[in-house]
């Protein structure tokens, strides 16, 4: 019932922020059962084995209750009263045990594409984003442009006023270049955090000390919408990520409006020092941990 | 509990309280560690929930020290009185083997981390650099991490190590002069044996832990604390600590053995506390090996 | 009661006796020598992390190093490298440069970790100097140029796992080292 | 099999049973059955908590925004849990509670107390009077895990949060979790293991030292098979969780440094120990629910076990390979791409045993004439759920698909219909089977059928639509969530409700079981029911088999 209606405030409220059309949005949907519509070829490519593999097991679920029914109806005590005797069929056996094993090479013979596909990086990655997960809010940079945004939880009156999906909008969406192959470095600066972008198939763990790599290529300009998933403390459920993919003009338009360059600058940017990061009312700067929202 | 009618060899054992006592006594201890470490109370002074007063973990302690005595202790009885018969006995191996291999699984966890960050680690951290020239391809790159140094292993470490096989020899010679009815010789050998655990865990733990070049943690910070020093006392501390409760188990049974419990073909106690012996012995050679004598060999400067 | 002490069985025992305890002083000891050769054998070996040399190859493919910088929350400092990225010929040695302020009034001792992206090919990176694991005393105001010279391996390109990347990022992180109030923060 | 012997021998003469109003008949318990029966009632007490804490979280998640948990709510306030932080520590002790104190004591302490010495013909186990202090130990750890829940864990706010698995470094941050919540909840964790390892070793003993004459291996009935294999994972197991959770003890009180990156540790060793640990953990869960259906599903089809080699070894290989799997739990931490292809192969390969044991369980009522008692409701519906849920494990075994469904609801949902659908409706099943035996009781048939209907439904109202929020990717652990979660949450608690009502309904057949008290004879269930334990009285002697049974051979099982 609010699908469309939800939809339409999304798009109105990108569009309020950047001037383009957007054609997708990357959120969940009411009543949604399915995967979030795909914005990269990755994600793409986990629909199309996770169809497969849902073809496969759901077939297996029904062949098993279809049996099960049948062993219920035929071989009850009404409908057989004597039970007969036997324990072992060797043949079947030996059928259940290697057609499942055929299954398993068939998944894996399609699964171990997909991963080889999400674990290497194209290897003419043009941009780079460093994301740093902190309690409780991300921080997302553009290192060669040098910028440097903080994505807190958009309040909930602002995101009702604006029509922007409470939760999942952020105080300040990340523009990202469409078509743009962005090498993605995920880290942390407390606790662990998981960045997730359900449109694109990407998740991946912020760990301190560690950087993670993993990257994304939009094929389509949106807004997309991902969640910390990895429990990190009281705000875990309140720090989103919102990305809007754009035109590589706008793009360019929006890096110079945060006050970083295009071409790859040779002095870099000072890194961020978590004093710098801003805090709004809803997030709190890392150097002070914040207390449980009550 | 035992009918005229019971037609088998099985040990029906009596109603027990130990168990319970026990568990009251786990509970007290747990909860005083808790008030040790943290405090219960944000009054410090409490003196049973003040954060660094031992009273409950003493309680604690004390009621566990009381059931082994007493559980044992019962033990001992109902084996002088016969209800320990082979079928028993064998069942009692079996809990002894398994209980020591648990044992070997908590080490698992301990070298586990050991070698994690000693290789794997290194590698994902990128602190092993790979072989490009012979003359330097030794062994763990950075492992122990720059600047710690570690104990010279052919001293202290190595005599400990003589001192444990030695014992390892003596507690055997202790078995056999058993088996073979020299009282006198099994006596000795056990005294020796005991001797022998007294003295490691007094080179360990007075001699060698005091001058140790590196810090177990350091609750104030990073400061001099390295995941070296951390994993090096605990798989170290936790063997020293193994080779203590196993010197108390043989001399329990140099106590039996001087009591009259063990014969020739029946001392199982004896038994046991040797294969535990040869189990902290063959850890103590695997930290040897790896904690002591590898991390030395690549030691940074 | 005592059975008869039976001499050959008390031989078989003090023979496995012996064995036991020379096998094990002579594992223990021959250890060495083969972890040595292991090390050799299956190249788990290499050399201190600061290697003493540069290696003979230099190759013609070049790859992309990306400097990264991390600082740990509540340490007064600005840390970032001098250059983003740098690209060299796999085997060449290169030479990078961090920066590092200290923000506040007061001398910080700090440390840092690091870490090089993607995992499997921080094997091949290696670095002839460089400023992880030690404590740095940062004095007030403070400002310090910290330096990385480092080269690729080549073999990077004979493993499958690594042939084909085309960019490594090597990343710090500060911490704080000594700090007696950092335990408290929470309260 | 056929028994001979048994018959006569147990429940002829004056039988020696203390009261049941002896205290120390029970503090001072070395009888496995008592045993046995305290650890039942411990699981279905802590089970009721820990359901409790289910209904909090469901009722929590029922609407968009934060109710139950808001501050000043009454219904969490009373314990201090009205705030986010609540919420997590509420889901970490439904986990926790549920997995250690729930599930395990009641597969493994209770029903393998009671009928893994009747089974093999053991007039005891082993170590009685270790056996005691394995059940006794259970409720000091219980104590503990529910101190932690009131003492400050979170600066001023308590208990802890951080999730069943214990995460570091959010479980060693003083930042996160400063307070004595923690230390208690580790204790807890360690007691809870020493007890547990304590029963394994007892366990292991038990059947290879005790079997009545002419109980080999190969003859043993496969619930104690699969006892048999879960006490050798928890032997091999705990340890290495002994060993973490004592790291995180002293990375949090004495300065180490083992999970914390600045001091050169690595949080995600934390998590290698934990699921090395926690992934056989999981069949510990698991592999004593597939030994019960199998006797249930034999005795109601009147048919042996179909395959019964095949059965008991697909456990032994489910139990090995259930040891090397463990990172499956962690795609998502950057493991690298060849320990990926590595893990998700060796993860499918545990769905070909797994297989073996859903056919043959079909082919066991295959032929057979069977009786839709209350048991094999269970076990039928158990063997159906189970299939669902393990059809998903093979969706999440693959990385790839996992990058998205990692930490989503999809992921809860396919534990739950392992362990709830699963695990629990075994453990509805093995009791239901074995009440009369234990209690001497017969319970009312049309309540418990009703039991079950209600609980199929409700669970599978709970859980299947949590498959979709997962595939849209609505994450775990979350208190709070975008409206167009809304829909299938609310379904996902309104099936909660439903599963309360048949939790009602069971709590009613327990109490009209032994108000009514109808006599169940030596063996209700007829000849299909050919275990051992069947030969004895209900409930069986005080202390049963002063003369051992003697097992002849048979030409099948």
């Amino acid at each position: 019932m609010r699908r469309g209606a939800l939809i339409a405030a999304l798009t109105a409220g990108a569009l309020s922020l950047t001037n383009s059309a957007y054609a997708a949005v990357g959120a969940p949907t009411p009543r949604g059962i399915d995967l979030q519509p795909a914005a990269t070829q990755v994600m793409r490519e986990i629909h199309d084995f996770h169809t497969f593999l849902l073809w496969i097991i759901v077939a297996i679920s029904v062949f098993v209750l279809a049996l099960l029914l049948w062993v219920m109806i035929r071989y009850n005590k009404r409908a057989n009263p004597t039970p007969k005797k036997f324990t072992h069929n060797m043949f079947v056996e030996v059928v259940w045990t290697i057609v499942p094993v055929m299954i398993l090479v068939v998944i894996a013979w399609k699964s171990f594409p997909l991963i080889y596909m999400q674990e290497r990086i194209p290897e003419e990655a043009e941009l780079t984003l460093k994301v740093t997960g902190n309690s409780w809010f991300w921080t997302l940079e553009y290192p060669d442009q040098g910028v440097s945004i903080a994505a807190n939880l958009l309040p909930e009156d602002e995101a009702r006023a604006s029509g922007r999906p409470y939760l999942l909008a952020s105080t300040e969406p990340l523009l990202v270049p469409v078509d743009t192959t962005v090498r993605v470095l995920v880290t942390s600066n407390d606790v662990i955090h998981s960045f997730a972008m359900p449109a694109f198939g990407v998740k991946e763990d912020a760990i301190q000390g560690r950087v993670n790599e993993t990257w994304f290529r939009v094929d389509r300009p949106g807004v997309f919408y991902g969640q910390c998933s990895e429990l990190c403390g009281v705000n875990h459920a309140y720090m989103p990520v919102e990305i809007h993919a754009v035109s590589r003009a706008e793009w360019e338009q929006w890096v110079a409006a945060q006050g970083g360059t295009i071409a790859a600058a040779e002095p870099a940017p000072a890194a961020t020092t978590p004093a710098e990061t801003p805090a709004t009312e809803t997030g709190t700067p890392a150097a002070t941990p914040a207390q449980p929202t009550r | 509990m035992a009918h005229g009618e019971v037609k088998h060899d099985y040990h029906l054992v009596n109603p027990s309280p130990w168990p319970f006592v026990a568990s009251v006594g786990a509970l007290v201890a747990a909860i005083g560690a808790v008030v040790l470490m943290r405090g219960l109370s944000s009054n410090e002074a409490d003196f049973f929930f003040g954060k660094g007063h031992w009273t409950l973990f003493l309680v604690g302690m004390g009621i566990l020290v009381i059931t082994c005595i007493g559980w044992w202790g019962d033990v001992i009885k109902e084996s002088r009185a016969g209800d320990h018969t082979p079928v028993v006995d064998i069942g009692l191996r079996y809990g002894m083997i398994l209980f020591i291999a648990s044992e070997v699984m908590f080490f698992v966890a301990w070298f586990w981390v050991f070698f994690e960050m000693a290789i794997f680690h290194g590698h994902r951290a990128d602190w092993v650099v790979p072989t490009w020239d012979e003359a330097t391809a030794q062994a763990w790159a950075n492992w122990p991490p720059p600047h710690v140094e570690t104990f010279d292993p052919f001293h202290l470490p190595l005599i400990n190590t003589l001192i444990l096989l030695l014992s390892g020899t003596t507690v055997t010679w202790a078995h056999h002069a058993l088996q073979t009815g020299d009282r006198a010789g099994a006596r000795l050998g056990l005294i020796l044996t005991v001797l022998l655990g007294i003295l490691f865990s007094w080179v360990q733990f007075a001699v060698e832990y005091p001058i140790a070049g590196f810090a177990f943690g350091n609750p104030d910070g990073v400061g001099n604390a390295t995941v070296y020093g951390a994993s090096f006392f605990m798989a170290t501390g936790f063997h020293g600590f193994h080779v203590i409760i196993g010197t108390i188990f043989l001399a329990v049974c140099l106590f039996r053995l001087l009591a009259g419990h063990f014969t020739p073909q029946k001392h199982f106690g004896l038994e046991a506390a040797a294969w535990y012996w040869h189990f902290v012995d063959v850890v103590w050679l695997f930290l040897f090996t790896f904690v002591y004598v590898m991390p030395y060999l690549t030691m940074q400067n | 009661m005592s059975q008869p002490p039976n001499q050959k069985r008390m031989a078989v025992t003090a023979g496995v006796v012996v064995a036991t305890v020379v096998g094990m002083t002579g594992l223990a000891f021959a250890a060495v020598p083969l972890y040595d050769a292991f090390c050799r054998i299956t190249g788990y070996g290499g050399t201190t992390q600061e290697a003493t040399a540069a290696p003979s190859q230099i190759l013609d493919r070049t790859i992309e190093v990306r400097f990264d910088s991390n600082i740990a929350p509540g340490l007064p400092i600005e840390f970032s490298p001098q250059q983003i990225s740098e690209h060299l010929r796999i085997g060449e040695t290169g030479l990078a440069f961090y920066t590092v302020r200290n923000l506040s009034n007061e001398p910080i001792v700090a440390r840092a970790t690091y870490n090089v992206t993607p995992h499997v090919a921080g094997l091949y990176f290696a670095k002839l100097e460089c400023f992880c694991f030690q404590d740095r005393l940062i004095g007030p105001g403070e400002e310090a140029e910290l330096p990385v010279v480092f080269f690729v391996d080549p073999e990077i390109v004979n493993d499958p796992d690594t042939a084909d990347i085309g960019t490594l990022t090597l990343s710090y992180t500060f911490f704080r080292s000594t700090d007696p109030a950092a335990a408290d923060t929470a309260s | 099999m056929t028994h001979e012997a048994a018959h006569a021998e147990g429940h002829g003469h004056e039988d020696h049973r203390p009261s049941l109003y002896d205290w120390k008949r029970w503090v001072y318990s070395t009888n496995h059955k008592d045993i046995g029966t305290m650890y039942l009632i411990f699981a279905i007490i802590a089970g009721l908590i820990g359901g409790a804490l289910s209904g909090l979280i469901r009722w929590e998640l029922a609407a968009p925004g934060v109710q139950v948990f808001a501050e000043g709510a009454a219904i969490t306030g009373w314990l201090n849990l009205d705030s986010a932080h609540g919420y997590n520590v509420t889901v970490t002790m439904h986990g926790l509670i549920m997995i250690f104190f729930m599930v395990m004591p009641a597969m493994i302490g209770g029903f393998g107390n009671w009928f893994v010495p009747l089974m093999i013909g053991a007039p005891d186990m082993a170590f009685p009077r270790m056996n005691n202090i394995s059940f006794w130990l259970l409720p000091a750890s219980f104590i503990l895990a529910l101190l932690s829940m009131v003492v400050p864990g979170n600066g001023d706010f308590p208990g802890f949060g951080g999730g069943w698995t214990l995460y570091a470094p959010l479980s060693t941050s003083p930042a996160h979790h400063s307070g004595p919540s923690m230390d208690l909840l580790i204790l807890s964790l360690h007691i809870a293991g020493a007890s547990s390892i304590l029963g394994a070793v007892n366990f292991i003993t038990t059947i290879f030292n005790m079997r009545a004459p002419g109980m080999t291996l190969h003859r043993m009935p496969l619930f104690v098979w699969s006892i048999l294999v879960t006490v050798w994972l928890l032997v091999l197991s705990l340890p290495v969780l002994a060993g973490a959770l004592t790291m995180l003890l002293t990375d949090r009180n004495f300065g180490t440094q083992f999970f914390n990156a600045a001091g050169g540790g690595d949080p995600v060793m934390y998590q290698h120990l934990f699921w090395f640990f926690g992934h056989p953990e999981v069949y510990i869960l698991i592999l004593p629910a597939f030994g019960m259906i199998s006797q249930i599903v034999s005795t109601f089809s009147r048919k042996p076990v179909f395959g019964y080699l095949g059965m008991a070894y697909a456990m032994v290989a489910i139990g090995v390979i259930g040891f090397v799997v463990w990172a499956h739990h962690m795609y998502t931490v950057g493991m690298g791409l060849d320990l990926e292809a590595y893990f998700i192969a060796a993860t499918m390969v545990i769905a070909v045993p797994t297989g073996i044991k859903i056919f043959s369980w079909i082919a066991t009522m295959w032929g057979g004439s069977i009786d839709f008692k209350v048991p094999m409701l269970w076990a039928i519906g158990f063997i159906f759920l189970f299939t669902v849920g393990g059809v998903t494990g093979v969706v999440l075994a693959n990385s790839g698909v996992d990058t998205s469904l990692h930490d989503t609801y999809y992921v809860v949902a396919h534990f739950h219909y392992v362990l709830s659908l699963g695990a629990v409706f075994g453990i509805f099943a093995g009791f239901f089977y074995w009440i009369p035996k234990m209690s001497g009781y017969r319970y009312n048939g049309f309540l418990a059928g009703l039991q079950f209907w209600i609980m199929f439904i409700g669970v599978n109202i709970i859980f299947f639509p949590q498959h979709f929020l997962g595939l849209q990717a609505m994450p775990r652990r979350y208190i709070d969530y975008p409206e167009a979660f809304a829909f299938w949450n609310h379904i996902s608690s309104v099936g909660y409700a439903i599963t309360t009502v048949g939790v009602l309904v069971f709590l009613i057949t327990l109490a009209e079981m032994f108000i009514v008290k109808r006599k169940a004879g030596a063996n209700p269930w007829g000849e299909g029911a050919t275990t051992l334990e069947w030969t004895l009285s209900s409930p069986p002697p005080f202390h049963q088999f002063n003369e051992l049974p003697v097992i002849k051979p048979d030409t099948h099982h």
